[in-house]
């Protein structure tokens, strides 16, 4: 069972890469929000899965969790960025 | 049980790996977040349900408040998810990024 | 010989220092100037009563601070420091005077903080005197080296600052340079900084580091003004004649060649400069400074550049005479500290006063003047004439010990340079005297009356011209002075 | 062969923390945006937290939370048994720091944008100098 | 220990190092400066530091992207390199 | 420069890699850094502390030292960014810029102009103000709550499980953070105002450093909570659990005001009005 | 109490800076007096275990009653006994003396800018007191933050300075950290005196060195040794005069007495010294830092700017008296330490009298400042010539060892660079002398009267002098009582093997 | 209309008045998730939890409930947790055609981006949110934005996708909160 979470974990690691693709070379800024996103909610799931090749997922599950409740809040501070700034390239001159 | 971790395993990283396939793939940023935003969340629900399947199985509290707190990941993240995937598609729009249609391919 | 502790010679070095808050505090310039006296005479009674041990042999210490391991911050007085000491403190008084008419009369501006650098200076003059060693001997030469700064300065126009930077570049320059690794050396070498009769690195440091440490020392006390060092003191000239009296007469220069001698004798010993034949060397140079420096001197207008130049000249004298080696030369060295120093500050007191009267610093326009300022003039007259070195002016008394100890030393040559300075002495002395009492002015430039500079200017100079005849006749306590010192030098010969 | 597999696989932990620390590195010497430097500097620090958590990390060991009760009872604790928890005390200290540095430099950016308008090394000189 | 895990994700960590110093786009640079901090994270607790790990996931995730992100809101995105 | 800097960190990072050779091996159990001081903390934490998470027993209590400056470093990292970056002198604008929240109408208020009563109706806004995303607004309600209740599991239970002061911390800090983004910063100033996180910061590093104290007053060493012992009624070992719980506490508020202030200062730059 | 006193020291103002920082919401004038009471405080204690260190050689401190290695030890011995004392003193001096220019520089900051000075004081001494090589990282890093923050509140182009300094600072401190973690793989301990314990029998190892260097070049950044010395002259020059007048005298000096501690503690002399050629080329590289510091000073054209390149050629003296590896050597590097620390808080301190009083310090504005401020520019002549190295200011001694040490083990470079940076330093306050003396009153001479010099005298307020007068004095007390200091601490300071 | 929606806009939200109700029901929904997250049943684990429950309470009641929104809830979530089924069926079809999509070799043809435009009949912010996040968890379709009197803007990834909208959902949402 383990060797099948490892292999699950190696799996999802190397989809993970995928996310980071669209993160790095994302034609805008918001692709890459997209991205890391992805990457974000794979973080959680590999977190329990790490737990579990421990043993001690019951130790693990509390970074899952917290991961869970703030991942967003990163998403959220940058599109709020867009929010006030609405312009996606170019930068508005300063008042 | 374990076939049904097993089988609950496969299915995430099926959604997980549709999710990340469809990022690749998908034309414009708001199609993307189609399979970002919520393959990647049915693909984390499946993960954890395998994940507190198989820590409930050798039954105790306190693998049970485990198994629990585990699903209560799901909930945060079936909350949080759609917010931030909503979030993005806000800024896109703010951003006056055009969304991909098929009209424009045509033209 | 006899040591005795005391703290005498420390309150000799302090009684200046103590008077500068009290100089600065008093606002009337009365009362600042009494304070200046006070210090004064303090300096000299505290000086003058230990005079007695001295004669008797004994010497007196003071440990100020104990600063490295086995150097201290040390005062010792001795009959050499003595001396010196003596001359000097006893000039600061008539100096003192002097300033008062000087600066009052042409209005200088700041003269409290001239005051307060005056005492400055004279403190770390006496310092100087009655060092126990290489370290406390840096240590007042260079706060001499920077109370004298602001004194150079005092006009704070531009020649004052770019005479003000050679007097530094020189002086500081060369004592961080050459002194100070010389120093460093010999401590690194020896453990010690103590100065002896019969010096104490003999033996220790290998003789061809003796060269380069005696050429470091000889040049790096550029005070003393030996040939190529020598031109921070005409630019320094640029002083309130007061100070070029008293310090580029007396205390500044003297110093200088005080730490040469007190070096070679304290820490080489004439032994090992014998031997390592390192007195030709200075000899050579001195008397390189001597003729070069009055041949200079004769072509000089500015009343206290020749002044200046002779001084360099003469202070070389005194290094002749400490390496010639033989107990006559040094004691005429020593005695012409003193003479010297008489005759000099006459001289440059009376230029000042001609300054004070007339506003004259050229020469060439002091045709006629002796009618004008009958008393001054003469002064001069005895002042050169002490300079020059014919009786009845003191100056005649060490030159002639001089002359005694080139004989002794065989050393011909010194001689026949001694001669011929004298001859070019008078060479650029004497015209003076003859333009200003003899020949009348083309324009009636003065007019025929007396005006003298005021009491406060003449009385000083009048005092020190006495007292350079008066040391003719009567040279007794800088002679013994200067011959317990010879004796102590030259016993263990 | 599988020495040089033993090597790599012992080893590169080491040298990922080097490259990482030397990207860093670079980002500080070569970028002329403050902000990316102050990226570049954030990676550097956490560079050096990755290469003293790779030297707790102990091979066959669990975490360093002793469990209890699970088993049943105490049992004697080995400290073969358990990661090395030395480290991760230090380096957590470390993250406060870089934390903390990382909010004073992003401030002192702030200024310097409200000062000059620009973020650019290069553009700012210019501005210094043209002063 | 998980080496295999580990050397993937370490690789991702560099890419992603990488990835937030070139870009040309502070704003993206302080996102992916985000994803690396979470994968920094996941190898932490891939090593067993379970408390590194979850400062890094709290702070990673929690504050310092937005601290990044609220420094180039009040700046600018622009950037030359 | 590129092409140097590049050589440089290349030839550096050769150096560095050629360092390595000697290391022992990655996750080797039997290197010096595993077999010297650290057995001690694994072998001995329970009889010494009782407390399972060994991470947590030397953060605290073997070297709580270096955590108690670890919080000053947090603390100083507060005060350094409101010294910088705040603006105590408000600059006079020419306008004020008021919203009735009803009608959702702005309204420009010229200055002199008489303004409007501060009653709930209006709320000021600056030129930046979007319009409200429901969406993210009500999601921030709800969430908020159990991120704080997450935050203080975290750090009570940093005994048990990963975690403690710092974290707990933290993740209480974005859980601010969080209301200041999906809300606007204005209604997480009336929440949480300025004073209220100094004297948060003050608070946390007083609870620690007073700890320490505390334990010099009660006859021991600085931070040596086994003097509290006499105080809290119960025996040594359990006292320095509980000394690990109080002092993490005052870490966590610390940490928790000090991201809270950074955010401030950084997103507002320092004006307090507006941020993201 | 007393045997408390370690912790005091650090905690009593640790305590005391959050005390500020909530009293500043009360009434910003309790401020400066909470921090007046715990530097106090601070000093006693400092001086307490100073004296203790004279009676009992060694007090150790255990954090939490856990003994080192496994807890926190903070060991005061002969080094930092005195080096202590002198921090403290200077945190303390230049407290009072800055007083009244933080009212008027930070009107509304003075809570946090007398928080953050505590704070610094506090990262400080932790530095120079403690006994654990993490927890100096951490103070260092306290006392760095706090040292950006409060550079950065400066004037001109200080923010884009501090921000410099926080990228060269994280780096130094950063490299520190890995030196420390590399000592950590070699011998798994934390605590500097197990690890010069356990270091011994690995000396061969590579780890080692590596550890070796890399802390080496941490600390030499931190401490702004020459090619790392570029974020200094900026941060100094821009930085607000009470902030400087602490930064400057602590930092550096703190870093190369951390050099001093690493090397002869942890590394053991026995392994800082085993090469001849490592050792003479770190004094080669000290050479460099004399000479260019000495040479840049050269072509400054304001006071600050002056004095941070002047402090770069002094870390120079302190590096490479400390690498001539010999006791003379090394004693002046210790020495020049407490000097150069007093001789700098001496000087910064003028310079922020000057700036209290004229709006700037370039030197166009320092014309007449010694008809305008005489007691401060007098002051400022006494450091000057301290710096120079006159005696009997303190200077002149510490210079004094280092020369010899430089001739004991024959690096004449070294010697010759001191020499020559001793005749630039002339040339550097000498010219700062003169306009300070000439520039204004080129006509005065004739003109000149009683009544003007009363007009013109503006010295700083009272306040600010006295503390000014006492560091002045303090030089060359210091200087004075140089053998007592020696005998008595730094002697025993030195490890016995280093001849 | 909806004035009592709009109150939460207010940042000055009436602190002072908040009845005890809601701060009741946060304390108690907030000390059973404690109970789950905690594991620890012992005297001092237990007081902790009731302390931090006590703070958070106090701190945001007023976030997680408002007292308008308190009445029947025991209802509410009852019929919430009954529409979680039905959601999480209708999220599983919706994921199985997107995943298709995404697989799909040609993917391009299939699929038409566009955005959906209606207006919602549901009113409080607690249905629309439900409403909204259901729309973005079935995949398909993303909510772009919503205004606080229910106009939506929906982005759909392909026809079938968009069609049903709002349809079925906002019935049953609506049902939910009773509206």
């Amino acid at each position: 069972m383990d060797n099948l979470f490892l292999y699950f974990g190696i799996f999802l690691s190397l989809i993970m890469g995928l996310s980071l693709y669209r993160a790095l070379f994302g034609p805008t800024v918001l692709d890459r929000m997209v991205g890391v996103n992805a990457i974000g909610s794979k973080t959680t799931a590999l977190l329990v899965v790490i737990g579990l090749l421990y043993h001690r997922v019951n130790m693990f599950v509390d970074i899952a969790l917290a991961y869970a409740m703030l991942n967003f809040i990163a998403v959220l501070a940058s599109s709020r960025y867009f929010q006030k700034k609405k312009n996606l390239h170019e930068e508005i001159g300063r008042k | 049980m374990n076939i049904i971790v097993i089988i609950f395993l496969v299915l995430g990283l099926i959604f997980f790996t549709g999710g990340s396939v469809g990022i690749i793939r998908f034309p414009d940023f708001y199609s993307r977040l189609h399979p970002a935003g919520k393959l990647d969340t049915t693909g984390l629900l499946m993960t954890m349900l395998a994940a507190a399947l198989y820590t409930i199985q050798d039954f105790s509290t306190e693998s049970l408040l485990t198994g629990l707190k585990i699903m209560l990941i799901v909930v945060f993240v079936f909350i949080t998810g759609p917010t931030a995937t909503h979030a993005i598609v806000d800024a896109g729009i703010r951003a006056g990024l055009r969304p991909w249609t098929k009209k424009e391919k045509a033209d | 010989m006899e040591t005795i502790v005391s703290i005498r010679p420390f309150l000799a070095v302090l009684v200046s220092i103590l008077a500068v808050p009290l100089i600065v505090s008093t606002r009337r310039t009365n009362f600042r100037e009494g304070w200046t006296f006070f210090a004064a005479f303090a300096k000299f009674s505290i000086i003058a009563s230990m005079t007695p041990v001295i004669l008797d042999g004994v010497e007196i210490e003071y440990t100020i601070a104990q600063v490295l391991p086995s150097v201290a911050i040390k005062l010792k007085v001795d009959a050499f420091g003595m001396l010196f000491a003596l001359v000097s403190s006893f000039l600061w008084i008539v100096t003192s005077a002097y300033s008062i008419g000087y600066m009052r009369r042409l209005k200088e501006h700041s003269q409290t903080r001239y005051f307060c650098y005056f005492a400055l200076s004279l403190s770390a003059t006496i310092g100087v005197a009655f060092s126990a060693n290489l370290l406390t001997l840096y240590l007042f030469y260079e706060m001499l080296s920077f109370a004298t700064y602001p004194l150079v300065t005092h006009h704070q126009d531009m020649e004052g600052r770019s005479s003000g930077r050679k007097y530094l570049l020189f002086i500081v320059g060369s004592s961080i340079g050459l002194v100070l690794p010389a120093m460093l050396f010999i401590y690194h070498m020896t453990g010690t900084l103590e100065f002896t009769q019969q010096g104490f690195i003999a033996g220790i440091v290998p003789p061809k580091l003796i060269w380069i440490l005696v050429l470091l020392f000889v040049f790096g006390f550029a005070k003393a003004a030996v040939m190529p060092f020598h031109s921070w003191l005409p630019a320094a000239m640029v002083a309130p004649t007061p100070v070029s009296a008293l310090l580029h007469a007396v205390a500044v220069v003297k110093v200088g060649v005080f730490c040469i001698l007190r070096v070679l004798t304290g820490v080489f010993g004439t032994q090992l400069l014998f031997s390592s034949q390192m007195d030709t060397v200075v000899l050579y140079l001195a008397s390189f400074t001597i003729i070069a420096a009055s041949l200079v001197a004769l072509s000089q207008d500015s009343l206290k550049s020749r002044l200046a130049y002779s001084t360099i000249g003469q202070l070389s004298y005194i290094i002749l005479g400490a390496a010639l080696l033989s107990p006559k030369g040094m004691i005429g060295g020593m005695m012409h500290i003193a003479m010297h120093a008489f005759g000099k500050i006459t001289l440059f007191f009376c230029a000042g006063a001609i300054f004070v009267a007339t506003g004259t610093k050229n020469i060439s326009q002091m045709v006629g003047i002796g009618k004008r300022m009958p008393v001054t003039l003469s002064c001069f007259f005895i002042g050169s004439l002490s300079v020059i070195g014919i009786p009845p002016g003191g100056g005649f008394i060490s030159k002639w010990y001089l002359i005694l100890g080139t004989l002794e030393a065989d050393q011909r040559f010194m001689l026949f340079i001694l001669l011929s300075s004298s001859l070019l002495n008078a060479a650029y002395f004497l015209p003076i005297i003859y333009k200003a009492f003899f020949c009348t002015p083309e324009e009636s430039l003065f007019e025929n009356k007396i005006d003298e500079a005021p009491p406060w200017c003449l009385v000083p100079l009048t005092i020190t011209a006495i007292c350079s005849i008066f040391l003719f006749f009567y040279p007794e306590p800088f002679f013994s002075l200067a011959k317990i010192v010879s004796v102590g030098i030259f016993s263990g010969q | 062969m599988v020495d040089l597999l033993t090597i790599i696989i012992s080893k590169y932990n080491y040298w990922g923390y080097i490259v990482l620390m030397m990207i860093g590195l670079y980002a500080m010497i070569v970028k002329k945006n403050l902000v990316k430097k102050i990226i570049g500097m954030s990676i550097f620090q956490t560079a050096i937290i990755f290469f003293y958590v790779s030297i707790g990390m102990k091979k066959n060991a669990t975490i360093p939370i002793i469990s209890h009760g699970h088993d049943g009872g105490e049992h004697a604790v080995h400290a073969v048994d358990f990661i090395n928890p030395l480290p991760h005390v230090l380096m957590l200290t470390a993250i406060v720091v870089s934390v903390a540095t990382l909010g004073v430099a992003l401030a002192l950016a702030i200024k310097v944008y409200q000062q000059y308008n620009s973020l650019e090394e290069d553009e700012i000189d210019s501005q210094i100098k043209v002063k | 220990m998980i080496w295999q895990l580990d050397l993937i994700i370490l690789t991702f960590v560099i890419f992603c190092g990488i990835g937030a110093i070139t870009i040309k786009d502070l704003l993206g640079a302080a996102i992916l400066f985000g994803a690396y901090s979470f994968m920094m994270s996941l190898l932490w607790a891939i090593m067993g530091a379970v408390d590194v790990s979850f400062t890094e996931a709290s702070v990673g995730a929690g504050v310092s992207t937005v601290f990044f992100v609220s420094a180039v809101f009040r700046t600018t995105r622009r950037t030359k390199d | 420069m590129k092409w140097f800097g590049f050589i440089a960190v290349f030839l550096c990072g050769s150096l560095f890699i050629y360092g390595t050779v000697e290391f022992p091996g990655w996750g080797d159990p039997l290197s010096p850094t595993s077999t010297h001081v650290s057995p001690y903390y694994i072998e001995k934490t329970m009889e010494d502390t009782s407390v399972p998470n060994i991470v947590t027993a030397v953060l605290a209590d073997y070297r709580g030292y270096d955590t108690m400056f670890e919080t000053a470093v947090i603390f100083s990292a507060g005060i350094a960014c409101l010294f910088l970056l705040r603006q105590m002198k408000r600059k006079k604008t020419d306008f004020r810029l008021y919203r009735h929240t009803a009608t959702g109408i702005t309204f420009r208020i010229e200055k002199g102009g008489k303004l409007p009563p501060t009653a709930k109706e209006f709320e000021r806004i600056d030129g930046l103000w979007t319009p409200y995303d429901l969406i993210i607004k009500t999601t921030g309600r709800f969430i908020i709550p159990f991120i704080q209740i997450f935050a203080l599991y975290v750090i009570a239970h940093g005994h048990h499980s990963p975690g403690g002061g710092f974290q707990g911390g933290v993740i209480l800090g974005a859980s601010f953070v969080l209301f200041a983004i999906s809300h606007d910063l204005r209604s997480a100033l009336n929440r949480m105002s300025e004073k209220l996180t100094a004297f948060f910061y003050t608070l946390g590093v007083y609870i620690y450093a007073g700890t320490g104290a505390l334990c010099i007053l009660l006859g021991a060493n600085f931070l040596d909570y086994s003097a509290l012992a006499t105080i809290l009624f119960v025996d040594p070992v359990t006292a320095r659990s509980h000394g690990i719980l109080i002092v993490e506490i005052g870490v966590g508020i610390a940490v928790m005001a000090v991201m809270v202030i950074l955010y401030y200062n950084l997103v507002s730059a320092g004006k307090f009005d507006e941020g993201l | 109490m007393s045997q408390h006193f370690p912790a005091f020291i650090i905690v009593i103002p640790l305590i005391a800076a959050f005390f500020i920082f909530t009293a500043g919401w009360l009434k910003r004038t309790y401020c400066f007096y909470i921090a007046a009471v715990a530097l106090a405080i601070s000093l006693f204690s400092s001086f307490g275990l100073l004296l203790q260190v004279l009676q009992n050689k060694v007090v150790v401190y255990h954090f939490g009653g856990w003994s080192p290695p496994w807890g926190i030890a903070y060991r005061v011995d002969y080094l930092n006994g005195i080096v202590l004392v002198v921090s403290a003193a200077i945190a303390f001096l230049n407290l009072i003396a800055t007083k009244k220019s933080v009212e008027k520089e930070f009107i509304e900051r003075v809570g946090p800018f007398y928080a953050l000075y505590v704070l610094f004081v506090t990262g400080t001494m932790g530095i120079v007191v403690t006994g654990d090589a993490f927890n100096l990282y951490v103070l260092l890093e306290i006392a760095s933050l706090t040292g950006y923050a409060l550079i950065g509140m400066g004037t001109e182009h200080a923010a884009l300075a501090s921000l410099n300094y926080v990228f060269m600072g994280t780096i130094g401190a950063s490299f520190y950290l890995l030196g420390i973690g590399y000592l950590y793989i070699a011998t798994g301990s934390l605590n500097m005196f197990d690890i010069a314990s356990i270091l011994p029998n690995i000396f061969q190892s590579n780890v080692v060195l590596f550890a070796f260097v890399i802390c080496l070049t941490g600390l030499f950044i931190k401490m702004a040794l020459f090619p790392m010395h570029t974020w200094l002259p900026n941060a100094y020059t821009y930085s607000p005069s009470p902030a400087i007048s602490l930064i400057a005298p602590l930092t550096t000096k703190v870093m190369v007495y951390v050099m001093i501690r690493i090397l002869l503690s942890v590394f053991t002399p026995s392994f800082s010294f085993k090469s001849m050629a490592v050792n003479t080329s770190f004094v080669w590289l000290a050479v460099i830092a004399i000479v260019v510091g000495s040479i840049l000073a050269l072509s400054q054209q304001s006071l600050k700017r002056m004095l941070s390149y002047v402090m770069i050629a002094e870390i120079g003296y302190m590096v490479g008296g400390f690498w001539l590896a010999n006791r003379a050597g090394i004693t002046g590097a210790i020495l020049h330490i407490i000097n150069d620390a007093a001789m700098t808080l001496c000087v910064f301190l003028v310079a922020g009298n000057i700036l209290y009083r004229v709006p700037g310090d370039s030197f166009d504005n320092l014309k007449g400042l010694f008809r305008k401020m005489p007691f401060s520019m007098g002051a400022f002549v006494v450091g000057a010539l301290s710096i120079i190295g006159v005696p009997p200011t303190c200077g002149f001694f510490s210079k004094w060892y280092l020369i010899t040490g430089g001739i004991a083990a024959g690096h004449y470079g070294f010697v010759a660079a001191l020499l020559f940076s001793s005749l630039v330093n002339v040339v550097l306050f000498f010219r700062i002398f003169e306009i300070g003396y000439f520039e204004p009153f080129g006509d005065l001479h004739i003109s000149g009267s009683m009544d003007e010099e009363e007009k013109t005298f503006d010295d700083a307020p009272l306040g600010m002098l006295v503390p000014l007068m006492i560091v002045a004095a303090g030089l060359i007390a210091l200087g004075i009582y140089t053998d007592t200091l020696v005998t008595k601490v730094i002697q025993f300071a030195i490890p016995g093997g280093i001849s | 209309m909806g004035s009592s929606a709009l109150k939460h806009n207010s940042p000055k939200s009436p602190r002072q008045t908040r009845s005890i109700a809601p701060f009741l029901l946060t304390f108690f929904i907030l000390f059973g998730i404690w109970l789950l997250l905690s594991g620890r049943f012992d005297g001092l684990h237990i007081s902790l939890g009731v302390i931090s429950c006590l703070i958070v309470a106090f701190l945001s009641s007023d976030l997680l409930f408002t007292s308008s929104e308190t009445k029947g809830m025991t209802v509410t979530w009852l019929r919430f947790l009954r529409y979680i089924p039905w959601l999480l069926h209708q999220v599983f079809l919706a994921n199985i055609h997107v995943l298709y999509l995404t697989f799909h070799p040609r993917m391009m043809d299939l699929i038409d981006p566009e955005i959906i435009r209606f207006r919602s009949k549901l009113k409080s912010n607690i249905s629309l949110l439900t409403f909204a996040n259901s729309i973005t968890l079935t995949p398909g379709t993303i909510t772009v934005y919503v205004s606080v009197y229910g106009d939506f803007q929906v982005h759909a990834i392909d026809k079938p996708s968009g069609r049903p909208l709002p349809g079925e959902m906002e019935e049953r949402v609506g049902r939910i909160f009773s509206e």
